[in-house]
């Protein structure tokens, strides 16, 4: 027999680890990784292999000489990171770019708080949101996707995201529909499926949905965020467009264009960031998808997902301090014999 | 020109002048009692009003001063410590000079003379620790070695060997305010006089098993021999509940009683090393921790 | 001396005192820097001035004349009309209103223009106080262009804007546009009405053959 | 519309703690719970609308009719701190239940830039009476917001442990820079 | 030399900016150029000096009920001053820092040093100990203005240092860039303080 | 099927020994009996050193209103009175008896018949019970006689019978319902003349259908006790989630199950009642679940208290070689033993060995606010954020948010992908807020 080892209960535990369910999460992404690598070729991979390296350096880095804590690395949440940072930056994005993006993800939005789990705002989004105010030129030149062995020649430059046409156009004092006569708008289809334009991971939301519904069978999501988001988000721009079609977009539209579904999915799911109990995780889900709206519309920014998740990601304590779980014995007794008899 | 200096002249007057009458009278009219010493207190502070101190404004700060008799926590970053001296003066919170004193630790049952014989998985906590098991060690009295008391103190002065795994004091850091001897769920530190050129000697063991019962668990425990007893010339020493305990007052630092504990559970701090010492002496020797 | 004691009498006395001291002081100062002051504001805009006008020996501040909410000022050389400089503005800026100072030679080209006071953002709006942007506007003649004349090519003009600050560049082409078309109606097309115009004798001659059909064209867009 | 405007910048667009820099002192200083920052928040309200009021009518019936515009910062200070003092000692006596919930923040609020640089900016936009007190109370109702979010996630950040280093104001100082940075995306709304 | 201790505790050991943390809002504010830290760092310890140098002369002359708002006036008054001089013989510097020029009358460490200092001691002692602070104050912002400046334009004091076609990292010259680089730079002195301490 | 509806968790069942039968086990050489063996004040010992004791003898007496009756279990010599460690490894005062032979107390009845006629009053049975040292053997070990005195205002409606045993790996009282049902039967009847109720329940979760049926055929004839098949969800064994499953009433957060008409028996308690009653015998034996992957003999056994740990473990094969950690009672809720020499105690129902690579905690992490601690929790709790208060030694704020309505079942734990050591955090703190409730009573 070797020493007993002595522990307070329980002494099994579950299946689900942090491991799990962050990679988990990565495993979500892959079909979205193929698109973009599909539509972006080489570029793609440039951009997620940095994105994820720098990543993970950064973290270690961090870690090994300036907490002098111990070294997680493996705990799959940076690489969670990285893939996201990567997915939120256009495919022609320089290198030292992603590099500043990544360092700021996790050495000011995460490793600043003590690494995973204690950070207020998600890191992704932080690291894009950085890039996106500190160089908006490069940060809004999107490359159109090409899909891998078109024989097209494509302007490699300029391949306007849905919305940035439409932000664009409407500054030029045109309405939608002109807009999506003259600007070869992509359409549903696709929106749907890839060739729109835009940062490598919103390029195909159905690649996106594919990896939802794994994270949600996983266990690894739950409805009540997307739910909300994706609801307060369609009925505002559905109720915009029915007053004025002229310069407001058609709901479907919205909901597919730019990062929106990428946001719903995978980072406003952020577990770390968002509230935590049920009722919270929806008003969450309506805040940011009413801040998103509100901001494609009448902000200076073309997307309004990511500052609306960080917003509510402001929030979320507040919301938490708000909402407390429905506690067993808090009715009073004879309110639950009644209910008994009567059931 | 001069329009100018006047019209200044006249507007500044007025309002400054009826803003203090009117202050004036509105203080005088809506005059509240309170201790008079928050006012004296409050004078004392510097009045910046930063809400540095955490408290909204100076005061606040005074308030909390004068209600609570209690400096410890209390800061003011403008006025710094020299404003706290000069409260505390004030308020008759320090004027008794005690002989300084620094938190000693009693307990030598490192991982080497206390070996493990469970191990212990769970909260990092002593406290949580010492409510599951008696310990790994077996030792129902000894360190945990969890740093509760590690963390309790606001000073950095008191860290956990990584080689022993018992607590360790830094003299120079140690302020003595008895934070961690209250997060010690085994009462195993305790504050004692600083010492003539920082010298201590004390049992460094509290364990009040009985002589066989502690020496099973660990080399070092005080087994009641009573020894130290008998050699002590000062009567320093007790022995009560197979536990000897050494009075720092009545103790002259003679250090007699640390050659006979046969244990080596008495411990002398910051004396010059002992002459006739040889490496041979004692094979057993256990090892020093503090 | 010991402190003084705080009686009502002490403290309004202390408190006036030092009111009487501190406002007579004040007043002085603002009168020592009142010229100053005014000289610098007016410094300001003679430098401006002479940033987009040719070599000139008059006063010009004193020739201002508000035209459609513009200040224009004139500038001679030897009694000889050199140019005008307009001050103008836009509120289509991305932080919002700034101000620009346009030089006309009295053919109607534009010779120089500076940015007299902008909020835009530094790295990006902020660039249109580069030459290179700026000096696109050098030489440009009404006469020559048609009315696309001051608009960024996106909206069919010929200023190239910076990248990435189309809002601001857009802007500045607004301002700019706004001082042409007070210059042409006021001082081309209606040379005998600009009466207050202490100079208005002139002009007339070199201008008259600028036909221009500078309708006063806002041009769109611009952030809602 | 034209007083939503001014709202809208106000609190949300040209927040005056995350884009203005004003009043940052009591904001990272009494941003420690949520309930002390409500009460800052209220106390500041109220002061900000009453010193803009006052304000209001010093400058254009004292200080443009005497010509003695330069003595601006000096009558404005004086009237903050004397309005601040009389609310307290009023409050103090009449009402201290709210004393206690919001008076013990006044005199914080003297030393608080943004309630002179409100006032002073107020001015300078030229607004009315009317607009002068409701951009006022406007940037106010946005400082406190922005100090209970502060708040908010200061609370949470308290029950873990932090690095070692940061705590304290390093770590209040860049939430607000990314609070700051997240407000941006508000940028351009009006 | 005690006289020297007066004018170094403000410059290091209570540096307002990076130690008291008090000031912050022209700290962040003005930051976004070197040459505005020196600007306002010269406005504020000017304040400082004539403040203190006046409040320890009068001292007496001021009840104890009535000395905050004759501190506050005194303050007040300088800071006009400085306003009307900066408009008249530096206007770019004055439309640069703007409204933070009145604001100086806010500023706690002004107050502060005027309550906790200057009405205590003689009037050399606290001219020294303004002028301590203010220099203090100056170098810390200027320093971390010229760390904005560097990165977020690419220049220090107007001198480009990276190619005109280089892009900077825009966001340190925005108001998020302010707190985030004040943040790491407390962070860094606090560290700097405990391996020196220990 | 019913069920409680809030939280709960699913581990694996590894009902290993479910069909072992219970065996008797010898008598050990010597028993170290504990004189604290139930809640409340240790008893006093009646017997010196030297005194020969026959198995039945009550040896120690409980004084205070909550302390039990404790009786020798063997037959032989006092050899002394002294200090043993117990599970935990700190020194308890205990019995310790030479075994020579198994000579019973006269008093008892040793037939095998069963004796189903009930003779005795209300007040008769609870004296009874206490006297023979009878406590819940379901987990708490509360002194059944205690429980049985419901307070004059209060009422109680249905006596439930808690076959629930949801803990993975126990079998004890799975194999007494097959085995015993018939004494249970009794025992439940004793019980509830005890309580003055006409309506008994058996709640028996899913997983034990020959339990099920066996019952449900023996209780046909009495309509007033009836079977509960339960699905299977821990704790469905937790007192309050048994009588929210049955009743649907909720017991209110810091109140006894008396305040729903409630009162909770374990099956053990039940057969323990009916020896007691019927056949005066003292409680000096328990069904002990003997487990885990690694032994090569699990089993069932019938088991006089105070045989020592390792005594057991050699009747079901000998300890492996691999052991890393040894728990009394189940995974969930059962306490890591620090010695194998501790004796077994009324309150042991299994001894869990578990493999050295199982013994440990999974690697911890950083808390990710996952939320899967609150949403298992069955007393709607925020584990998290108790277990961050606790830490953060926020006592008052952890007592405002019901820290001691924790019933430390393990479930928040158990399912925390970070391995927070929760429950740890939140015994601590409920240690902590228990104190200062205690001192503000005081005062
Ligand atoms: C923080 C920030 C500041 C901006 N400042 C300006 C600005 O000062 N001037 C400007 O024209 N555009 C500015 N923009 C960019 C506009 O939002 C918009 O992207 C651009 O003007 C139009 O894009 P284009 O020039 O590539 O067509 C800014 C963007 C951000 C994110
Ligand atoms: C301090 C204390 C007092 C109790 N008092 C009573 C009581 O008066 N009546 C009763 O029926 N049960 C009483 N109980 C028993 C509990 O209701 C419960 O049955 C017992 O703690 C065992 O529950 P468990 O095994 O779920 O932990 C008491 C328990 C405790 C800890
Ligand atoms: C989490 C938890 C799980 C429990 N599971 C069981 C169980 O499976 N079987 C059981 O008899 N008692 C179980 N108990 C104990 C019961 O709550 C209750 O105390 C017991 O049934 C009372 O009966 P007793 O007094 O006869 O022991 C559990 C308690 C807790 C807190
Ligand atoms: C469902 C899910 C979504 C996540 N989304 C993000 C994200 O948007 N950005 C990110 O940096 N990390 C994300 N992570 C990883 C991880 O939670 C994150 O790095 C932590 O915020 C770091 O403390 C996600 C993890 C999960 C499980
Ligand atoms: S807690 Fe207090 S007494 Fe203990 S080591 Fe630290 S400073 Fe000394
Ligand atoms: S001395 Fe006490 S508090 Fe410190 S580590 Fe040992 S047991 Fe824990
Ligand atoms: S141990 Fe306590 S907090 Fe955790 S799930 Fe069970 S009842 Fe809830
Ligand atoms: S289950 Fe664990 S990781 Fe999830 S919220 Fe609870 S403590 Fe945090
Ligand atoms: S400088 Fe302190 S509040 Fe602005």
């Amino acid at each position: 027999m070797s020493i007993l080892t002595v522990s307070g209960s329980p002494h099994v535990h579950g299946q689900q680890d942090v491991r799990s369910i962050m990679y988990g999460v990565v495993i979500a992404m892959i079909p979205a990784i193929l698109v973009s690598i599909y539509f972006f070729g080489l570029d793609s991979v440039r951009v997620i292999f940095i994105s994820i390296v720098s990543c993970l350096f950064f973290e270690w880095l961090i870690q090994k000489y300036l907490l002098k804590g111990p070294i997680t690395i493996t705990d799959g949440s940076a690489l969670v990171t990285g893939v996201l940072l990567a997915f939120n930056v256009p495919s022609n994005l320089p290198s030292l770019i992603i590099i500043i993006g990544s360092l700021v993800s996790i050495a000011i939005a995460k490793m600043s708080f003590g690494g995973l789990g204690k950070n207020p705002f998600n890191p992704a989004l932080i690291g894009r949101v950085f890039l996106l105010i500190s160089f908006p030129v490069q940060m809004t030149t999107w490359p159109s996707p090409s899909p891998m062995f078109s024989s097209e020649i494509v302007d490699a430059v300029s391949g306007p995201t849905t919305l940035g046409m439409l932000k664009e156009g409407l500054m030029e004092g045109k309405t939608v529909g002109e807009i999506i006569a003259t600007s070869g708008f992509p359409g549903y289809f696709n929106d749907l499926t890839g060739a729109q334009g835009g940062s490598l991971g919103e390029v195909s939301a159905l690649a996106l949905l594919l990896g939802a519904i794994y994270m949600f069978l996983r266990k690894i999501i739950t409805w009540h965020i997307p739910v909300a988001y994706l609801g307060s988000a369609f009925l505002f721009s559905a109720i915009l467009w029915l007053i004025d079609p002229e310069s407001y977009l058609d709901p479907v539209i919205s909901m597919l264009a730019g990062g929106m579904i990428l946001g719903v999915f995978f980072m406003a799911t952020d577990m770390v960031t968002s509230p935590m109990s049920a009722k919270g995780q929806i008003l969450f889900g309506i805040g940011a998808g009413l801040l998103t709206i509100t901001i494609r519309n009448w902000g200076a920014y073309p997307e309004g997902v990511s500052f609306a998740i960080l917003i509510m990601n402001a929030c979320t304590p507040l919301i938490n301090k708000g909402f407390k779980p429905k506690r067993f014995g808090s009715v009073p007794v004879q309110t639950t014999i009644k209910a008994a008899k009567k059931g | 020109m001069s329009q100018t200096i006047l019209f200044a002249i006249i507007a500044l007057c007025i309002l400054g002048v009826t803003a203090a009458v009117i202050l004036y009278y509105i203080a005088q009219k809506f005059k509240v009692i309170e201790d008079p010493n928050i006012d004296i207190v409050n004078d004392m502070l510097p009045g910046a009003n930063c809400g540095g101190c955490g408290f909204a404004g100076c005061r606040a700060l005074a308030e909390a001063i004068v209600k609570s008799k209690d400096l410890s926590v209390q800061k003011c970053p403008v006025g710094g410590n020299d404003v706290m001296k000069q409260i505390s003066e004030f308020l008759g919170l320090n004027s008794v000079e005690t002989e300084p004193q620094i938190a000693v630790v009693r307990c030598q049952g490192s991982k080497i003379n206390a070996p493990s014989r469970i191990k212990y998985e769970g909260a990092e906590s002593c406290a949580f620790a010492h409510y599951l098991s008696a310990g790994e060690s077996g030792c129902q009295y000894g360190c945990l070695g969890e740093g509760d008391c590690v963390r309790a103190c606001l000073f950095d002065a008191i860290i956990i060997d990584e080689s022993t795994g018992l607590p360790i004091v830094f003299d120079e850091k140690c302020v003595a305010c008895g934070a961690c001897v209250k997060a010690c769920p085994r009462a195993i530190i305790e504050l004692r006089p600083k010492g003539k050129k920082d010298r201590r000697i004390y049992v460094s063991c509290i364990s009040k098993d009985k002589g066989a019962i502690a020496r099973k668990s660990c080399n070092t425990a005080c087994i009641g021999c009573g020894k130290c007893v008998k050699e002590c010339a000062f009567g320093a020493i007790t022995l009560e509940n197979n536990l000897a305990y050494i009075d720092p007052l009545k103790c002259t630092l003679c250090r007699k009683c640390v050659a006979v504990c046969p244990t080596s559970a008495i411990i002398e701090l910051n004396f010059p090393a002992r002459k006739q010492k040889t490496d041979t002496e004692e094979l057993s020797e256990p090892v020093k921790t503090a | 001396m010991a402190k003084l004691e705080s009686s009502l009498m002490n403290m309004v006395l202390s408190l006036f005192v030092i009111s009487l001291v501190m406002a007579a002081a004040l007043g002085f100062v603002y009168n020592i820097t009142k010229e100053p002051i005014a000289e610098a504001i007016k410094a300001k805009e003679v430098n401006a001035i002479k940033e987009v006008l040719p070599p000139f020996d008059n006063d010009p501040v004193s020739t201002i004349t508000d035209i459609e909410g513009l200040s224009f000022y004139k500038a001679t050389m030897g009694g000889e009309i050199v140019g005008y400089a307009a001050k103008t503005y836009t509120d289509k800026g991305y932080s919002g209103r700034f101000d620009l100072m346009v030089g006309f030679l009295p053919d109607g080209t534009i010779n120089k223009t500076v940015v007299l006071q902008q909020k835009e953002t530094p790295g990006l709006g902020n660039n249109i106080l580069q030459p290179k942007f700026s000096d696109q506007f050098k030489n440009i003649n009404i006469a020559n262009l048609n009315d696309q004349l001051l608009s960024v090519k996106k909206d069919g003009g010929t200023i190239d804007a910076i990248s990435a600050a189309t809002i601001s560049s857009r802007a500045y082409c607004d301002g700019i546009q706004k001082a042409y078309n007070a210059f042409i109606t006021n001082y081309v097309n209606k040379p005998t009405d600009s009466v207050d115009m202490n100079t208005g004798d002139s002009e007339s001659d070199v201008l008259s053959d600028t036909t221009t059909n500078a309708e006063s064209k806002e041009s769109k867009g611009g952030r809602k | 519309m034209e007083y939503v405007n001014i709202i809208i910048l106000a609190l949300l667009v040209n927040n005056v703690v995350l884009a203005q820099f004003l009043g940052i002192c009591p904001f990272l200083g009494v941003s420690g719970k949520v309930s002390t920052s409500l009460g800052m928040g209220a106390a500041v309200v109220f002061v900000m609308a009453l010193a803009n009021l006052v304000t209001y009518l010093i400058q254009n019936y004292m200080l443009v009719p005497l010509k003695v515009e330069f003595m601006q910062t000096i009558t404005f200070i004086l009237v903050i701190a004397f309005l601040v003092q009389v609310v307290e000692i009023i409050l103090k006596k009449s009402a201290p239940s709210l004393y206690q919930a919001l008076g013990i923040y006044l005199p914080l609020i003297t030393t608080n830039c943004a309630v002179l640089g409100i006032a002073i900016l107020a001015i300078q936009k030229e607004y009315s009476l009317v607009e002068s007190v409701v951009y006022s109370s406007a940037t106010a109702v946005g400082f406190t917001f922005a100090l209970i979010l502060m708040a908010g996630i200061r609370e949470q950040l308290e029950l873990l442990d932090m690095p070692k280093g940061m705590k304290g104001f390093p770590l209040t100082l860049i939430i607000a820079g990314l609070l700051s940075m997240a407000f941006m995306g508000f940028a351009g709304l009006v | 030399m005690k006289n020297m201790k007066f004018f170094t505790e403000g410059l290091i050991r209570s540096n307002p900016t990076f130690v008291l943390v008090l000031g912050t809002c022209p700290t962040l504010a003005v930051t976004t150029a070197a040459i505005n830290g020196i600007g306002m760092g010269a406005a504020t310890t000017f304040v400082l000096v004539c403040s203190n140098l006046l409040i320890a002369a009068l001292k007496n002359f001021i009840p104890d009920k009535v000395r905050i708002a004759a501190f506050i006036l005194i303050i007040a008054s300088f800071v006009t001053v400085v306003d009307l001089v900066m408009k008249a013989f530096t206007p770019d510097l004055y439309n640069t820092l703007g409204i933070f020029i009145p604001l100086i009358v806010v500023n706690c460490i002004i107050l502060g040093r005027a309550e906790a200092f200057a009405q205590k001691n003689k009037v050399l002692p606290a001219i020294l100990d303004g002028l301590g602070m203010g220099i203090g104050f100056t170098l810390a912002i200027t320093l971390l203005a010229s760390i904005r400046e560097l990165l977020g334009n690419g220049s220090i004091f107007d001198i480009k240092l990276v190619g005109d076609n280089v892009s900077t990292i825009l966001l340190f010259i925005l108001p998020p860039g302010a707190f985030i680089t004040y943040g790491y730079l407390i962070a860094i002195m606090n560290r700097l303080k405990s391996r020196f301490s220990s | 099927m019913k069920t409680f509806k809030l939280g709960g968790v699913h581990p694996k069942e590894n009902k290993i020994t479910a069909d072992k039968p219970i065996t008797n086990l010898p008598l050990p050489a010597k028993v170290s009996i504990p004189l604290s063996q139930s809640l409340g004040a240790p008893s006093k010992p009646l017997v010196d050193k030297g005194a020969i004791v026959k198995t039945g003898q009550l040896i120690a007496k409980g004084e205070s209103f909550i302390s039990s009756n404790i009786h020798s279990s063997v037959s032989g010599k006092v050899v002394k009175i002294d200090e043993i460690t117990d599970a935990s490894g700190y020194r308890k005062p205990a019995v310790i008896i030479e075994v020579e032979g198994d000579e019973w107390m006269e008093t008892i009845d040793r037939s095998l018949e069963i004796k189903t006629e009930i003779t005795l009053s209300r007040e008769q049975i609870i004296e009874k019970i206490k006297d023979l040292g009878v406590v819940g053997l379901g987990g708490a070990t509360f002194p059944t006689h205690v429980k049985l005195m419901v307070p004059s205002d209060k009422n109680a409606e249905f006596l439930i019978i808690n076959g629930v045993e949801c803990e993975p790996f126990l079998t004890s009282d799975h194999r007494l319902m097959l085995e015993k049902a018939e004494e249970i039967i009794i025992g439940i009847r004793i019980l509830m003349i005890a309580l003055n109720v006409n309506k008994a329940f058996i709640g028996i979760e899913n997983n034990k259908p020959d339990a099920i049926a066996h019952l449900t055929g023996l209780t046909d004839k009495y309509e007033n006790i009836s079977v509960v098949a339960l699905k299977v969800k821990y704790p469905q064994g937790g007192e309050k989630q048994l009588i929210k499953a049955i009743t649907g009433r909720e017991v209110p957060s810091g109140k006894l199950p008396i305040e729903t008409g409630c009162i909770v028996n374990n099956v053990g308690t039940a057969y323990a009642v009916y020896e007691a009653v019927q056949k005066s015998k003292p409680l000096f034996e328990r069904v002990v679940t003997v487990t885990g992957k690694s032994l090569s003999d699990p089993g069932n056994f019938l088991v006089r208290i105070g045989s020592p740990v390792d005594y057991l473990v050699e009747h079901a094969g000998g300890l492996p070689s691999d052991t890393g950690k040894v728990i009394s009672g189940g995974p969930m809720m059962g306490k890591a033993l620090t010695s194998l020499e501790v004796p077994i105690v009324k309150g042991t129902s299994g001894i869990v060995i578990v493999p050295e690579k199982k013994s440990h905690r999974v690697n911890i992490h950083n808390c990710i606010r996952c939320t899967r601690c609150i949403t298992v929790c069955p007393i709607g709790l925020q584990p998290v954020l108790l277990a961050q208060l606790t830490a953060a030694e926020k006592y008052e704020e952890a007592e405002k948010a019901y820290i001691m309505d924790c019933m430390e079942c393990g479930s928040c734990q158990y399912t925390c992908p970070s391995g927070r050591p929760l429950l740890d955090y939140m015994r601590l703190g409920k240690g902590k807020v228990g104190n200062i409730i205690r001192n503000r009573i005081k005062n």
